[in-house]
């Protein structure tokens, strides 16, 4: 831990946090979306996890990252049942075509 | 016994209101006979109660009877009277001349519908022009104008199914309207300046000179002009002819018309020099022009309009020469010949009602011709009135008339050459006068009928009687024992002291009276003669003689020609200017009115319009982010916190 | 291992001490629980047992929640700082269970609920984890409890959006639903990182979190900030994260609509005011709030924002569900306008807003229910005629549409007022030029709602019917139920002073310098 | 007293919703017999009203005074709230409280063909009436406001279910317009409470008096007058505060520019709602601009004076000569009431004892003639079902009494001697006038201006007269017409009577009016000028301290 | 050494999580995803956390992946069945760009303020440090995450529970067809 600087770390969970959201924005699949908001709540994730190193008493970090990968696979799970739902309706789970309602 | 003045003012009360009594009852009331008689006994105790006060105060101490009506801050406005004797001349002339009118209307309009409209008018009116000349302070005056004006528009629509009779009016009312609004601005100027409403102030304020004075000045004199029909407010008596003739001899000839130049009478002593001498010039130009019109009239009717207004001109212009006792008094005996010529001309139509039947014009004088026979009285009583309005001798308006010219020469003799203008115009306008006159009654009554086998009846009974009244009124002697000499009337005693003619007080009558009797031969060769002379073809010489060498075609070529020309000039001027003028101003109103109304719909609304469309654009905008793309969505929001970001980091938010 | 015996020891004597005043949490979690035996025993033979079962836990947790009133006087701390108890806390969880009944009430009548193919025990399921959710929410002083508490509100909601899952658009607006939900969380987890990071702690209301905060940049602390109120934001449909509302709401079935916008949205506001209370929690003065941070102008402008595009969006729709969507992001402007006093008064006014507008609210989602149910309509040009078809219904629903104008006799006005009032008294204290101009845009959005608030009206009563339409069912229960919450927005309208007094004394009863 | 006359038609309303629909009959019964109670109430109210008390700014002032607190919060930092149910007359408001009721009494009778819906009709209107009421009476801020904004509703549904063609779109906009009048006083409102104090509790009140009191101010508070609190946008908050409260009431006056609502609103609406609309809903705008922008913010009205006098001036002369272009005879009518109302708003802004009871005379007495307009031109409505000016032609032939009325009506309205309207804008041209002189606020020109309007107003009255009743009877629908055009019936007769011989009897007795308000005015004036002068002095010596 | 290796499952992890982003082909995403994950895990332990960083593989490798990898074969056949995506029109990614030009924009915010605020000196980390209270290799993460769930951390422990008990039956209910028809 010590030999390797936080910032790294941060650079690589940035990093991987804006590589999450150009998922989000940009891919026509809505599990490839969703795949971009797992890389997202992992850059978080690792950030909790490398900060929780300096946090022993508490660790409040590692218990956190933990929760938090319980609560983002929970996520994923109702997710894609919406996500198959939608499909059941429009045969497709592309977001861009799913857009009956708007203004 | 000694009255007191709570007698009087008890008196004064009872002769205001007992007309508006009738009023209120005949309003409601559909009997015919019924609202006559309340009518006309209701007028008989006003002219009994008048003559009654002119007794008692008549060259006495003025008397003033006051009592609060509105007091609010500083304003306190009574409802008071002012009883002198400009106030009892008028008040009997008032009573007196309406009474003679509604016996002779009980007549005179026997075969109306609605009548009670016809008595509840007039006695409305009678009751405004009471409280009207009876006021103490200018608001009640004011207040009584106006009624006067209203009730004027009531009786001139009588007839409200004539199309021409509701144009008539309305122009009537608003013409007057615009005098209403000139004189309350006058009085509120007045009221500024000195605090007060009330007339016996006024008295005793100095002219003074200024340009405050003179600007209020005008603006007060312009209430009297359109309500005395001078010009340029003259436009709509002629057009009022459109009421029943009992109404217009009443109003339009001998009590309302009058009103503006008793008002001016009572105003003068606060006119500038200026106003006065404005006074002065439109009186005389209003005189001689309104004179000049009557020459080329064909409806017996609008003769005797114009003639009115060039008499208005005349007493206006004397009130403008400083000289308001012989307009006063001039509106006195104008009153009773003015009214009887019109009540004549009223039995004339009445008895002509057959050649409506015809498809014929019952009140052009070229239908008519040789009446002298078929309706004696008329035609004598119309030859007295005639003759005063003329101005002869031994009558009324002689004295009167001869009064005010002297005056005006007088006036002119103490001022530059240039002055003298106006008393010539004055002496030329009784020319045109006894021109205008005779021809009409040279028309009417002389030469032969022109529809023979036409039924004419004379004067019934309710209508002879106000005539013959109205007739005697007409000579000198009711005025003065001295039929020369107008300062020997009492009118003339009771009003001011006044100043010797001198030299003018024989040139004068001589002048006016000179051409009388040519004009009446030019008269009666050009209207009477002149089938005579179509006639007698065949032998010029015979011709020339009985032509009287010609001087009938040489007038008829020059003479009446050029008055022709000229009459028809003003005619034209009066047709394509002034009415132009108030036509251009009617439509330039109704012009403003339509930008008003544009600006309404496109610029107040269209403003509306655009903050809405603002609105639903806004509404539109926030929109476009909603395009149903979840990932536009987020994409969105990540822009949001970035802008967020920025915004915090670069300026502090 | 004797130091984790006795560590443990302490642990669990804490927790013992804790559990009496997690009392209604405990038993929404027990009622949570029995639902789902009950549904998966009876459901199917008695449709009504489950909703009733419901019914009794919100009604007992919220007797519950009553009782602690006495005990929150004092700001508690439960579970190593995990959660903390206060008036506020409670006044909000007793709005939580006033809206939840009202919506499982109206979910009970509701036709697509009550009809939906695959039954509706998981969805009072779901309506209870939802609702112990925002306990949670209110009573979080921890930032791990604060996102997990949030995440589970989310996940709740976007199941019982997606609930009617036969509906082709239920099923969009809950992929759109969950796709912005979950990224928004992600964001704020990221945050929340940052904010461990650059603290330590994820107590919020440890001695130490502001103090650790103002040692980093400006900039470093703005953004983590930013990115936890991204979050928050989210569950408030603050502008821009509003978007995904009009489609959610637009598809949801109507109950979940009526909760989403108001339960929810109380709920965010509950724990936006808690995050923000962090701000001048150690500040010296209740009215200080932490110098790094500008508060005061990121919600003044937000609450701008946020009522003109809410109010401006709503005049264009036609759908009345979409509309109401888009008005309810209005009110969330006006809402964060109680906010920016960061003072009980500021509080209290969100509170009787928060209530009044929900009844409102609600009721006029329940007439949507009835139109839609009775006549099938759902846009604002069918509703052509339908006034006198229903003249009690349709009465309400103006009374209703009333209060959200905010008009004069109605609670919305009281409500208003008490918004407006606060945010003057931010004003003079602060004298920050931007709240004149968020006071102005808050009254012109005021008539610009008028506006397409009574288009609903417009079409009730003044437009006469395309078709000849007769009510297909008339509802009775639910037009009494209407009736009353009519009948209480008009009450409250005219007599606010026992419900603000009420609120305004318990809020004024903690100390003072844990409020905001 | 006054309480019953506000609850009476609540009372009546609940009433009319208990009973069932069946009877559609009795509803307008119910209504008639509260108009007549509420009548007769004011009745007695008037001989037991005391003329000399001088009220507007005192509480000793006002008459039938009660008090009970309603809402009483308290607000922690926001400090004490309090809310009175505070109701009072003085003589400027009791002028407009008998105007209310005798508006209402006429309205209820005009009502008697109501068909459509006669339930909900007679619901709404016994709101509206309530509701009124409660606006001239309320002397707490607040309730003021709840009533002022109560009478909106009633009267968008009233346009909007039994109005004309356009019925829709004049409502939606009656109602916008002046709802965007309405909130932007809130926000003075608040800011007023936040300023003032109860001088003996100390609390932040409502209290209109209070607020009109300068003592009362806290000092350093944001519409305090002596300190450099007082400064928003670098202009004094106070004027600001006047110019959004006039702006409020100026839109329900309504002051050209901001009068489009008023023709929609006027000729789309059924008659009784017309008449209210004319008769009592102006004269709301106007009473809150007499007791609370001058009542609250003297120096306001001082310094806005020529402003408010210039917006009159104009709205006089636009009004009429909109009125001179419209075809449509409730349009020019309605147009008609906009130039009257300018008056109202020129006599207030001359400040003179003069102006301002001309003001208020011009209130009572366009009440009065607007309502006897507008019912006049419901006549022939409701008997054709047309009212463009050019589809009549000589009706005095085929209704006589009819155009008797409109004769007075008409006359009566363009300022004939005799009629009420000639006495109020006698008293408002003669404050006009005397305004530049005694206190420099108004200049002549515009007293002036405001007489060439009446002259304007004579002329649409007098060409429309001239064009659809005089001459020979002849109209669009021929015999038809000729058949249902009858002359007027009782119920309508008695409409016209009273309201006839109302504005002959105040054209001849002013007093019996004038006394009503005298004293009050006399105090209003004093205090306005005196208090006002004194805070724009000390306004601008902030302002130049600056 | 470790170092090295650092560094290259860093830039293992970075281009794996590109290469989802950027490929066509969907199954392909899923496995560099489960690439991405799994480099993760080994970052994880670099930073101590070596109990997360299994659960990690467990719960993300083991549970999430698979699950897409289902919901991408039940959504999505038609694109399993011809792995390669069909071909759309050049200028089509172009609708990229402004995406990509936010997230260049929020990276570069981000690392912006990682530099700026000095992590390595943040106060409480320092103090750490000196009280070495700091997880170092020989640490029992296990232990300490343990005790901490059972104490602390207990109330979200429990609450979790029931959490993933709503997330259950909410994902079971939406998944099923209909009532009683699995």
């Amino acid at each position: 831990m010590s030999e390797i600087p936080i910032l790294h770390f941060l650079i690589i969970s940035c990093a991987l946090f804006c590589i999450g959201l150009f998922a989000v924005l940009t891919r026509k699949n809505a599990i490839m979306v969703l795949i971009g908001i797992e890389f997202m709540l992992n850059a978080a994730i690792l950030n909790l996890v490398v900060f929780g190193a300096f946090d022993k008493v508490n660790n409040a970090g590692q218990m956190f990252a933990l929760f938090a990968i319980v609560l983002a696979a929970a996520g994923v799970a109702v997710a894609l049942a919406i996500i198959i739902n939608v499909h059941r309706h429009y045969q497709t789970i592309d977001p861009n075509k799913i857009t009956s309602m708007k203004n | 016994m000694e009255l007191t003045n709570l007698h009087i003012a008890w008196l004064v009360k009872g002769m205001i209101y007992s007309p508006l009594i009738s009023m209120a009852l005949v309003l409601f009331l559909k009997s015919r006979r019924l609202s006559a008689a309340i009518s006309i006994v209701t007028s008989a105790i006003s002219f009994a109660l008048a003559i009654c006060i002119f007794s008692t105060i008549w060259n006495k101490e003025i008397i003033e009877i006051r009592s609060v009506w509105i007091a609010i801050g500083s304003v306190s406005i009574d409802f008071g009277f002012w009883l002198d004797n400009t106030t009892s001349i008028m008040m009997l002339l008032i009573t007196g001349i309406t009474f003679l009118v509604q016996i002779y209307s009980v007549d005179y309009l026997a075969n109306e519908g609605q009548i009670n409209r016809y008595w509840a008018h007039i006695s409305l009116f009678l009751f405004a022009m009471l409280g009207l000349v009876v006021a103490n302070n200018l608001l009640m005056l004011y207040v009584f104008w106006e009624l006067v004006g209203f009730s004027s528009y009531l009786l001139i629509g009588f007839w409200y199914k004539r199309e021409k009779a509701a144009i008539a009016n309305k122009k009537a009312f608003i013409i007057n309207r615009i005098g209403d609004l000139m004189l309350l601005i006058g009085i509120f100027m007045l009221f500024i300046q000195w605090k007060t409403f009330d007339l016996n102030q006024l008295l005793t304020f100095d002219a003074g000179n200024n340009a405050w004075q003179t600007t209020m000045g005008i603006f007060l004199i312009g209430g009297a002009l359109a309500k005395s029909a001078q010009f340029p407010f003259h436009t709509w008596l002629p057009s009022a002819m459109e009421g029943p003739t009992s109404v217009s001899a009443l109003i339009h000839a001998a009590t309302m018309v009058a009103a503006g130049v008793y008002l001016l009478v009572r105003l003068s002593p606060i006119f500038t020099p200026v106003v006065l001498l404005i006074l002065a010039i439109i009186g005389a130009f209003t005189a001689i022009m309104a004179a000049s019109f009557a020459l080329a009239q064909m409806d017996i009717k609008r003769v005797l309009a114009y003639s009115t207004i060039s008499q208005l001109g005349l007493m206006v212009m004397a009130v403008g020469l400083g000289s308001s006792a012989s307009a006063l008094f001039h509106l006195s005996t104008h009153a009773f010949f003015k009214c009887l010529l019109f009540l004549s001309v009223g039995a004339i139509i009445h008895g002509l009602y057959s050649l409506k039947d015809k498809g014929l014009d019952e009140q052009d004088m070229r239908n008519m011709g040789g009446l002298k026979l078929k309706i004696p009285i008329v035609f004598w009583v119309y030859l007295i009135a005639a003759t005063s309005l003329i101005g002869l001798p031994l009558f009324s308006g002689f004295l009167s008339k001869e009064a005010i010219l002297i005056e005006a020469f007088l006036w002119a003799e103490s001022r530059t050459v240039w002055h003298f203008i106006i008393p010539i115009t004055a002496l030329i306008t009784t020319w045109l006068t006894a021109f205008y006159i005779i021809r009409q009654f040279a028309l009417v009554f002389l030469g032969e009928a022109k529809h023979p086998n036409n039924t004419v009846h004379d004067a019934s009974k309710y209508m002879k009687w106000p005539m013959i009244i109205l007739a005697f009124f007409c000579f000198f002697i009711f005025f003065g024992f001295n039929p020369f000499n107008a300062n020997s009337t009492w009118i003339m005693n009771g009003l001011l002291t006044v100043q010797e003619g001198g030299i003018w007080a024989i040139w004068v009558p001589v002048a006016s009276l000179i051409l009388v009797p040519i004009l009446f031969i030019i008269c009666k060769a050009m209207y009477v003669n002149k089938s005579f002379v179509l006639i007698s073809v065949d032998s010029r010489f015979y011709q020339f003689f009985a032509n009287a060498g010609y001087f009938d075609e040489l007038y008829e070529h020059t003479f009446a020609k050029l008055i022709s020309i000229l009459s028809k000039i003003s005619a034209t001027i009066d047709k394509h200017i002034i009415d132009v003028l108030v036509d251009f101003t009617a439509s330039f109103g109704l012009f403003l009115a339509k930008i008003f109304d544009w600006l309404d719909r496109k610029i107040i609304d269209g403003t509306v319009y655009f903050v809405v469309a603002r609105v639903r654009g806004i509404g539109d905008f926030a929109r476009k982010f909603q395009d149903g793309f979840v990932q536009h969505y987020i994409g969105w929001a990540v822009t949001g916190i970035a802008l967020l970001y920025i915004f915090n980091h670069f300026f502090g938010l | 291992m004797e130091y984790y015996q006795t560590y443990i020891q302490k642990q669990i004597e804490e927790l013992l001490l804790g559990l009496p005043y997690f009392a209604p949490e405990i038993l929404l979690s027990l009622v949570f629980v029995l639902v789902i035996i009950t549904d998966l025993v009876l459901g199917k033979r008695f449709r009504n047992v489950v909703p009733g079962i419901t019914i009794f836990g919100l009604l007992l947790s919220g007797v519950l929640s009553v009782q602690q009133l006495a005990t929150a006087h004092e700001e508690m701390h439960l579970f190593s700082g995990m959660l903390l108890l206060d008036t506020k806390a409670v006044l909000f969880k007793i709005l939580f269970t006033i809206i939840s009944l009202l919506v499982v009430v109206f979910s009970i009548v509701d036709f697509q609920i009550r009809n939906n193919e695959k039954g509706w025990g998981e969805y009072f399921v779901l309506l209870l984890g939802a609702q112990l959710a925002m306990h949670l929410m209110a009573m979080s002083s921890n930032l791990l409890m604060v996102f997990l508490s949030v995440e589970m509100l989310s996940i709740c909601s976007y199941i019982l959006v997606a609930y009617v899952s036969r509906e082709k658009e239920v099923s969009e607006a809950g992929m759109k639903y969950i796709l912005f939900g979950a990224a928004s969380s992600a964001i704020m987890l990221f945050g929340i990182s940052l904010l461990y990071g650059f603290t330590g702690t994820l107590n919020l209301f440890g001695d130490n979190f502001l103090g650790e905060l103002s040692n980093v940049p400006v900039a470093a602390s703005t953004l983590a900030i930013l990115l936890v109120f991204a979050g928050l934001a989210f569950k408030l449909s603050l502008v821009p994260f509003h978007l995904w509302v009009p489609d959610a709401y637009q598809g949801a079935a109507t109950p979940v609509t009526a909760f989403l916008s108001t339960a929810a949205k109380a709920a965010g506001f509950a724990l936006l005011i808690r995050f923000i209370s962090t701000f001048t929690y150690s500040m010296p003065s209740y009215t200080m709030v932490w110098p790094n941070f500008d508060w005061e102008t990121l919600l003044i402008v937000l609450a701008i924002l946020t009522m003109t595009v809410g109010n401006f969006g709503a005049i264009w729709q036609d759908n009345i569900k979409r509309m109401l969507a888009y008005s309810s992001i209005g009110h969330t402007g006006f809402l964060v306008m109680g906010i920016i006093t960061f003072s009980i008064s500021g509080e209290a006014a969100i509170l009787f807003y928060l209530l009044v507008y929900s009844i409102a609210n609600i009721g006029a989602f329940l007439v949507v229910g009835v139109y839609h149910t009775a006549f099938s309509v759902n846009l604002i040009s069918e509703y052509k005629g339908l006034g006198p078809k229903m003249p009690w219904v349709s009465a309400a629903m103006v009374v209703f549409l009333i209060s959200l104008v905010g008009l004069p006799p109605t609670s919305g006005f009281v409500a208003k007022f008490f918004v407006f009032s606060s945010a003057f008294e931010a004003y003079t204290i602060g004298r920050h030029p931007l709240i004149i101009w968020l006071m102005v845009a808050g009254v012109l959005n005021t008539v610009v709602s008028l506006y397409y608030y009574f288009k609903v009206p417009l079409n009730l009563y003044l437009r006469k019917p395309d078709r000849d339409m007769r009510p297909g069912n008339r509802l009775i229960y639910i037009q009494i139920i209407i009736v009353i919450l009519a009948v209480a927005t008009l009450a409250i309208g005219i007599f606010p002073g026992k419900v603000m007094n009420f609120i305004e004394f318990q809020l004024n009863s903690s100390p003072a310098k844990l409020m905001f | 007293m006054l309480t019953i006359l506000l609850f009476l038609p609540i009372l009546s309303l609940i009433l009319v919703l208990i009973l069932p629909n069946s009877n559609n009959n009795l509803f307008k019964y119910i209504n008639l017999t509260t108009t007549i109670l509420q009548v007769l109430i004011v009745i007695g109210l008037y001989f037991a009203f005391d003329n000399n008390l001088a009220g507007f700014n005192s509480i000793e002032g006002f008459q039938f005074v009660e008090k009970v607190s309603w809402i009483g919060l308290q607000l922690g930092s926001l400090g004490s709230l309090q809310i009175d149910y505070f109701l009072g007359v003085d003589g400027i408001s009791f002028t407009l409280v008998i105007l209310t009721t005798m508006v209402m009494l006429i309205a209820a009778i005009s009502s008697w063909n109501i068909q459509l819906k006669p339930k909900s009709y007679f619901a709404l209107l016994l709101l509206l009436n309530s509701a009124i009421i409660g606006v001239f009476c309320a002397l707490d801020f607040f309730l003021f406001y709840i009533f002022y904004e109560l009478m909106l509703l009633p009267l968008f549904f009233l346009i909007g279910i039994w109005g004309g063609s356009k019925r829709e779109y004049a409502s939606i906009k009656f109602f916008l317009y002046t709802l965007f009048g309405s909130v932007f006083m809130l926000i003075v409102i608040i800011g007023l409470y936040f300023s003032v104090k109860d001088p003996i509790s100390g609390a932040h009140t409502f209290n209109m008096l209070h607020m009109m009191n300068p003592d009362n101010y806290l000092p350093g508070s944001l519409l305090s007058v002596g300190s450099e609190s007082g400064i928003l946008f670098g202009a004094p908050t106070r004027l600001i505060a006047f110019a959004v409260l006039f702006l409020g009431f100026a839109i329900k006056v309504p002051v050209v520019p901001l009068h489009t609502w008023l023709p929609d609103a006027h000729v789309e609406a059924p008659t009784p709602i017309s008449i209210i609309l004319a008769g009592l809903l102006l004269k709301v705008g106007a009473y809150g601009i007499i007791r609370i922008c001058y009542g609250i913010f003297p120096d306001g009205a001082i310094y806005f004076s020529y402003w408010i006098g210039l917006l009159g001036v104009i709205s006089i002369i636009y009004g009429a000569f909109n009125a001179l272009a419209a075809t449509d005879f409730k349009r020019l009518i309605a147009y008609s009431s906009v130039s009257h109302m300018g008056f109202v708003l020129l006599g207030l802004a001359s400040l003179t004892v003069e102006g301002i009871n001309g003001a208020i005379f011009q209130l009572f007495s366009h009440g009065i003639l607007a309502s006897m307009l507008f019912f006049i031109v419901g006549v022939i409505y409701d008997r054709v079902g047309d009212r463009q000016v050019a589809n009549f032609r000589g009706l005095m032939t085929q209704m006589p009494r009819y155009s008797f009325f409109v004769i007075i009506a008409f006359f009566a309205s363009l300022g004939l001697p005799g009629f009420s309207a000639f006495i109020a804008e006698l008293f408002v041209l003669i404050g006009a006038f005397t305004s530049q002189t005694t206190n420099g606020l108004v200049p002549h020109w515009m007293a002036v201006a405001g007489a060439f309007g009446i002259l304007i107003g004579a002329t649409y009255f007098l060409w429309t007269l001239q064009r659809m009743f005089f001459g020979q009877a002849r109209f669009l629908g021929a015999e038809t017409w000729a058949k249902q055009l009858i002359d007027l019936n009782t119920n309508e007769k008695l409409v016209l009577y009273p309201l006839a011989l109302l504005t002959l009897l105040l054209g001849i007795f002013p007093n019996l009016l004038f006394d009503i308000g005298n004293t009050t005015i006399n105090k209003m004036v004093d205090s306005t000028m005196q208090i006002g002068a004194q805070q724009l002095e000390q306004l601008k010596e902030i302002i130049s301290n600056r | 050494m470790p170092i090295l290796i650092f560094y290259l499952f860093a830039f293992l992890l970075l281009s794996s999580a590109l290469y989802v982003v950027i490929t066509r082909n969907i199954a392909r995403a899923i496995f560099a995803f489960f690439g991405t994950l799994f480099c993760l895990s080994v970052l994880y332990v670099f930073a101590m956390a070596d109990f997360i960083a299994v659960t990690q593989i467990l719960v993300y490798v083991g549970g999430v992946v698979v699950l897409l990898m289902f919901g991408l074969m039940l959504s999505n056949r038609t694109q399993l069945d011809s792995l390669l995506a069909h071909k759309i029109d050049r200028f089509g990614r172009l609708k990229g760009i402004p995406s990509l030009l936010l997230c260049i924009a929020l990276f570069i915010i981000l690392i912006h303020t990682m530099i700026i605020s000095n992590l390595a000196n943040i106060p409480w980390i320092i103090k750490s440090k000196e009280a070495e209270t700091i997880i170092t290799g020989v640490d029992n993460t296990v232990k300490s995450i343990g005790l901490s769930t059972m104490s602390a951390y207990i109330i979200p422990f429990e609450i979790v529970s029931i959490f993933l008990l709503a997330a259950l039956i909410g994902a079971a209910y939406l998944a099923r067809r209909k009532k009683g028809y699995e």
